[in-house]
């Protein structure tokens, strides 16, 4: 028997027979490429730089996520949820504790959602502080990925004192949050945004009126508000096309309630916009740590849940604002300790749908600039 | 809203609640296509958050299918829930949502079930030629298409 | 500068312009023979240096070698290659063709044989530059004393040029 | 023999003109050394430069501070497993690089370190740089074609459309230039007694004129010699496919572009060629600009004094690099660990020391003079390569055509016909 291969519909069009025009290429990049952020395979058609068509093939990390969600017991599984999008450990953990806590109809109490709101928000910056370093590189400044690795270390610093690891957090627990705030926490959040909010001056002192830059990313990968809903699309990709939506203020879960803070949006839905809607969210979750880290009540940490966790028949559907948008949570319990069925709808994999939308017609290099724009993270695309 | 639905495809509709807040129709598989195109064109449900699958092996009709909606204007999230047996197929909803696309290959992928008029239903997270579909309860946790390791990759056994 | 091994480097350049010559019509590779093509060139770009005409061998270089074949191998790498290969090399014309060789040559020959008995035809043509300032003499000749051919040259190339766009643009 | 070899010292002129093919053997062999030591300091500088722009320290372990780093890299590419895909041209795979490399360096026999320190002096200078240098285009065609893979196919592409675009901006910028050794009856022929008027080509009789004019030709007609010099300078960093114009080795998209097949010694030519080059493109910058080997501030600072404070640089900068150097020896940790680290950068320091104090002599200090100079411009190119590279986003393919055809085309035919104007009038 011989090794199957991937078939992609690409490969199947008409040949060119015409003596000049033969020029169409099909291209495969990746799994292995330095711009493909992680194991994604993108066959390109070409037409010299022009790209006709592309076709994503995934699956390369597929780990069977929601299939060992249903063998393990629901404070079992929460582990493992962090490896999903793992520069944004922290979201997907809240994600799913509140989604789990819906279902056992408990609420986490107030110290907790604060808690969780300031670490989900660090997280958020690091996410895209990660995006930054990384979307540059592939557009080809080598300079600023060294500069947000340096900042995104001081988050990391204070994941790792406050639970022990600095990636793969598992930093909350369904009712709550297990540790208290370590000695000195505030006052290290409160170091941590005065000496951060000169560096996204700085980051935008390198990027933002840099004429190849701008001109890299203008009107490149120009997605409407329309074809955003159309495609499923969220987070700062939806929101860079003009549609004020995010989940935070739209349905607001955790403590975002208590906050002030606004959405930024962008206009044209282009790889500029959304670097500009990336670096003011930056701003805002600047500004709801520190709202949160004002205002943080006093109190227990964990809700009053059972030891053995044995949510009633139902099904319930969570989402929550993930860095790279809406990450929801479908759970299903038929009344035991495991779930009977928990899907995952990760925001990157919706969002990846959308690119082959997005680069047709443009160039090779627009494919990159695309893929970093949108902000993929294959650990969450393939699960 | 439900109250119009259930006016207008009467029988067809046989739950429609909430639980834990959250508004979820039961309907019968006949009326998939059309009760979709109603709640995208005139409820204005424009955004197709998410399509999966529930398998229950003991039941007559093994499998739930959902559709998670959400409705920006409306700000208001809905389920639509149908029950199809083994081998049954779905109408695509890609005309309605390109969004289904990845979303439908993943259930056809995960559960086996197919999407008529779907472009290019194939599988999505798993290789192409691989035996079974994981999701289902019957598929086992260690179980993995032995013949297709074997081959593709030359080693004895993925584990 | 004193020309040294002046027979051995005519020689060696003039069989590398030979060689690379024969290659370019046998190579059934079409980059193999735009290769071949090159070295044929940069043999005469030698020779040229060798006459006293620096510059000639630097035009040379600078147009053919380096810009012209250039956009050669770009076309062949775009085209695709692999009906061409298979195309026959030689095809039926080959009687004529042999006719047509023949007869060059022997054209060249009495040219070569003739011309000791047409005193000076050529040479007295030839413009005579000396090697320090061969550049600088070409240009008293080209602006000076040929400045209107030189410029009439120049317009049937922009004309050339601009109908070339015309014909390969399908929409302007 | 040995007057044959004495002789050429007497003599005024380059050992190229003068037939000396013993002194011309071993200008080569220094330039070619000089190259070679130009290379590799080049690549630790860079990635030292480079690192501390981007907050790291860069290479740190072989050697004190690295130092050590590009022979340790050198010697793994030269024992690293040489590898040809199987499906690759052999014999095109084979002979690319050494086309690339030979190009590279055959350049340098005409590039003037000082009004005599150059392997020959040809008429047609300035052609001949730029003709052998864009041979090399050739070389990294063939790399992309004969690998017989899409990605390096389309680097070489892009490369063979990048170079012949932007050589015709190139060659316009230096047409402009070598317009105004000719200009106002001021050609050095004119002042030689030829008294034709017409300009030079030789790259020596370039800086002659700039000498003779009193100007470095980056300020004459100003701005027009900026602007002219402007155009060389982007042209010149696209010629040479670095970053922001790196498209035909794009990391991110080509994965390496034109030489991803390549691998170990033939890499490594790849990679030498690309440094002679940048430093080949800069020379002809220098000396079509910047007045090579003329030290600077020639009308200003005039006098004796000046000439001796100016003379006394090289010394000035061997024993400044001394001092830094042994400074780093004495902060040296006095581990035992270290104590080789030590030693060695001692010794370099001493080095350093005795070069800068061999300076010093009144007779080798006139002689190096020019040379100093045209390297301390060069390597002021260099920086700058350098500097572009931890600053500039790449751009896209039809924004580099679109600069080089539709701004720096037409900015040098301006040029060049203004140049042409203003030096009539």
């Amino acid at each position: 028997m011989k090794p199957t291969t991937y078939i992609s519909r690409l490969e199947l069009g008409e040949k060119d027979e015409t003596f000049l025009d033969s020029n169409e290429l099909i291209i495969n990049m990746g799994p292995q490429h330095p711009a493909t952020h992680g194991v994604l395979r993108v066959i390109l058609k070409l037409d010299g730089e022009k790209v006709l068509g592309t076709e994503c093939v995934i699956g390369y990390l597929h780990r069977g996520v929601e299939k060992i969600a249903e063998n393990r017991t629901y404070a079992m599984f929460n582990p493992y949820v962090d490896r999903m999008d793992y520069v944004a450990a922290v979201s997907n953990g809240l994600g799913y504790c509140e989604a789990v806590e819906k279902l056992l109809n408990v609420e986490a109490p107030p110290r907790a959602n604060y808690i969780r709101v300031i670490l989900a928000e660090l997280n958020r910056i690091a996410s895209h502080q990660l995006w930054l370093g990384t979307h540059a590189l592939d557009i080809g400044a080598i300079t600023p990925l060294f500069y947000t690795f340096r900042d995104r270390e001081e988050i990391l610093k204070i994941f790792e004192k406050y639970c022990g690891a600095r990636l793969t957090t598992h930093a909350f627990r369904i009712g709550g949050c297990q540790y208290e705030t370590y000695e000195g926490f505030e006052k290290d959040v409160k170091k941590f945004l005065n000496f951060f909010k000169p560096k996204i001056d700085e980051y935008e002192e390198l990027l933002t009126t840099n004429r190849i830059w701008v001109e890299r990313t203008k009107s490149v990968g120009v997605i409407s508000g329309k074809e955003c809903r159309a495609l499923g699309v969220t987070g700062p990709v939806l929101r860079a096309s003009g549609v004020r939506w995010d989940i935070r203020k739209a349905q607001p879960y955790a403590a975002y309630s208590d906050f002030q803070f606004e959405i930024p949006t962008g206009q044209n839905g282009d790889t500029y916009d959304r670097y500009l809607v990336r670096m003011a969210e930056m701003r805002q979750s600047v500004r709801i740590i520190e709202q949160a880290v004002a205002g943080i009540p006093e109190g227990p940490i964990m809700a009053k849940i059972p030891k053995v966790l044995k949510p009633p028949v139902g099904e319930i559907y969570h989402s929550i604002e993930a860095p790279k948008g809406e990450l929801g949570y479908f759970v299903v319990s038929d009344g035991s300790t495991q779930p009977y069925r928990l899907r995952v709808r990760p925001p990157s994999f919706v969002n990846l749908q959308a690119l082959d939308m997005m680069v047709r017609g443009q160039l090779v290099a627009d494919v990159i600039a695309v893929i970093g724009t949108l902000d993929i993270v294959l650990g969450e695309v393939d699960r | 809203m439900v109250a119009k639905l259930n006016g207008r495809f009467g029988s067809g509709i046989s739950e429609a609640s909430t639980y834990l807040g959250q508004n979820y129709f039961v309907v019968d598989r006949s009326l998939i296509p059309e009760i979709l195109q109603v709640l995208r064109d005139q409820e204005q449900f424009d955004y197709c958050v998410d399509i999966t699958a529930v398998h229950y092996p003991k039941r007559q009709k093994p499998f739930d299918v959902l559709w998670i909606l959400y409705s920006f204007p409306r700000n208001e999230r809905i389920r639509v829930k149908t029950l199809i047996a083994e081998g049954e197929s779905l109408p695509s909803s890609v005309p309605l949502w390109p969004t289904a696309n990845w979303l439908e290959r993943e259930v056809y992928d995960m559960f086996g079930i197919l999407f008529e008029g779907h472009p290019d239903m194939k599988r999505i997270l798993l290789p192409e030629g691989w035996k079974g579909h994981p999701l289902r309860k019957d598929y086992g946790i260690i179980q993995q298409d032995k013949e297709w390791v074997q081959i593709n990759l030359g080693i004895e056994s993925g584990q | 500068m004193q020309p040294v091994a002046t027979t051995f480097f005519f020689y060696l350049l003039s069989g590398l312009a030979l060689l690379g010559g024969v290659l370019v019509i046998t190579r059934k590779n079409a980059v193999h023979s735009a290769l071949a093509l090159i070295l044929t060139l940069l043999a005469l770009a030698g020779l040229y240096l060798m006459l006293y005409a620096p510059f000639v061998a630097g035009v040379q270089i600078i147009l053919y070698a380096g810009g012209i074949m250039v956009l050669f191998l770009f076309v062949i790498m775009l085209v695709n290659l692999e009906r061409s290969q298979k195309e026959e090399q030689f095809n039926k014309q080959w009687v004529i063709g042999t006719v047509a060789a023949v007869v060059t040559g022997i054209l060249f020959v009495l040219v070569f044989v003739k011309s000791k008995e047409l005193p000076n035809l050529v040479r007295e043509h030839v413009a005579q530059l000396p090697e320090q300032s061969n550049t600088q003499q070409i240009a008293v000749f080209l602006y000076g004393n040929y400045m209107f051919t030189f410029e009439i040259a120049s317009l049937l190339l922009l004309v050339a040029m601009i109908g070339a766009v015309v014909m390969a643009k399908k929409r302007i | 023999m040995l007057s044959y070899i004495t002789d050429y010292l007497k003599s005024n002129t380059t050992p190229g003109q003068a037939g000396n093919l013993f002194w011309a053997f071993v200008y080569i062999l220094l330039v070619f050394l000089g190259l070679s030591i130009a290379v590799i300091a080049m690549n630790w500088l860079e990635r030292k430069i480079l690192a501390h722009m981007q907050v790291r320290l860069g290479p740190m372990r072989v050697g004190p501070h690295g130092l050590l780093q590009p022979i340790a890299d050198a010697l793994k590419l030269l024992i690293k497993e040489d590898i040809m895909p199987a499906e690759a041209d052999k014999a095109v795979f084979w002979t690319a690089p050494l086309i690339v490399v030979i190009t590279a360096f055959t350049v340098f026999i005409v590039v003037p370190f000082g009004p005599t320190h150059a392997v020959t002096d040809m008429n047609i200078g300035v052609l001949f740089m730029l003709g052998v240098s864009s041979l090399g285009v050739l070389g990294i065609v063939m790399a992309g074609w004969a690998s017989n893979s899409h990605y390096p196919l389309i680097g070489a592409l892009r490369s063979s459309a990048q170079m012949v675009s932007y050589e015709i901006a190139m060659g316009l910028a230096v047409v402009a230039a070598i317009l105004m050794t000719s200009l106002n009856g001021m050609g050095v022929y004119g002042i030689g007694g030829h008294g034709d008027g017409t300009g030079t080509l030789s790259m020596i009789g370039i800086v002659q004129a700039q000498q003779a004019q009193h100007a470095w030709f980056i300020f004459k007609f100003f701005p027009l010699g900026l602007i002219a010099f402007f155009i060389f300078a982007v042209a010149m960093v696209a010629e040479t496919n670095r970053a922001p114009f790196d498209l035909p080795e794009a990391e991110s998209e080509l994965t390496a572009g034109f030489h991803t097949e390549y691998s170990g010694f033939r890499w490594s030519l790849f990679f030498l060629a690309e440094y002679s080059a940048m430093i080949a493109v800069s020379s002809i910058a220098v000396t079509l600009w910047l007045g090579g080997w003329l030290r600077p501030f020639p009308n200003l600072l005039t006098g004796e004094t000046w000439d001796l404070i100016f003379s006394l640089f090289p010394a000035a900068t061997f024993l400044s690099l001394a001092l830094l150097a042994f400074i780093g020896t004495i902060r040296m940790p006095r581990h035992s660990y270290f104590r080789i680290q030590t030693l060695g950068l001692g010794g370099f320091a001493a080095l350093l020391g005795l070069i800068g104090l061999i300076l010093l002599i009144a007779p080798v200090r006139d002689r190096i003079q020019d040379i100093y100079w045209f390297s301390i411009k060069v390597a002021g190119f260099m920086y700058l390569y350098i500097w572009y590279r931890g600053t500039f986003p790449r751009y896209r393919f039809d924004q580099l055509m679109r600069m080089g055809w539709k701004v720096l085309l037409p900015m040098g035919i301006g040029v060049l016909i203004l140049t042409a104007l203003v030096g009539v009038l």
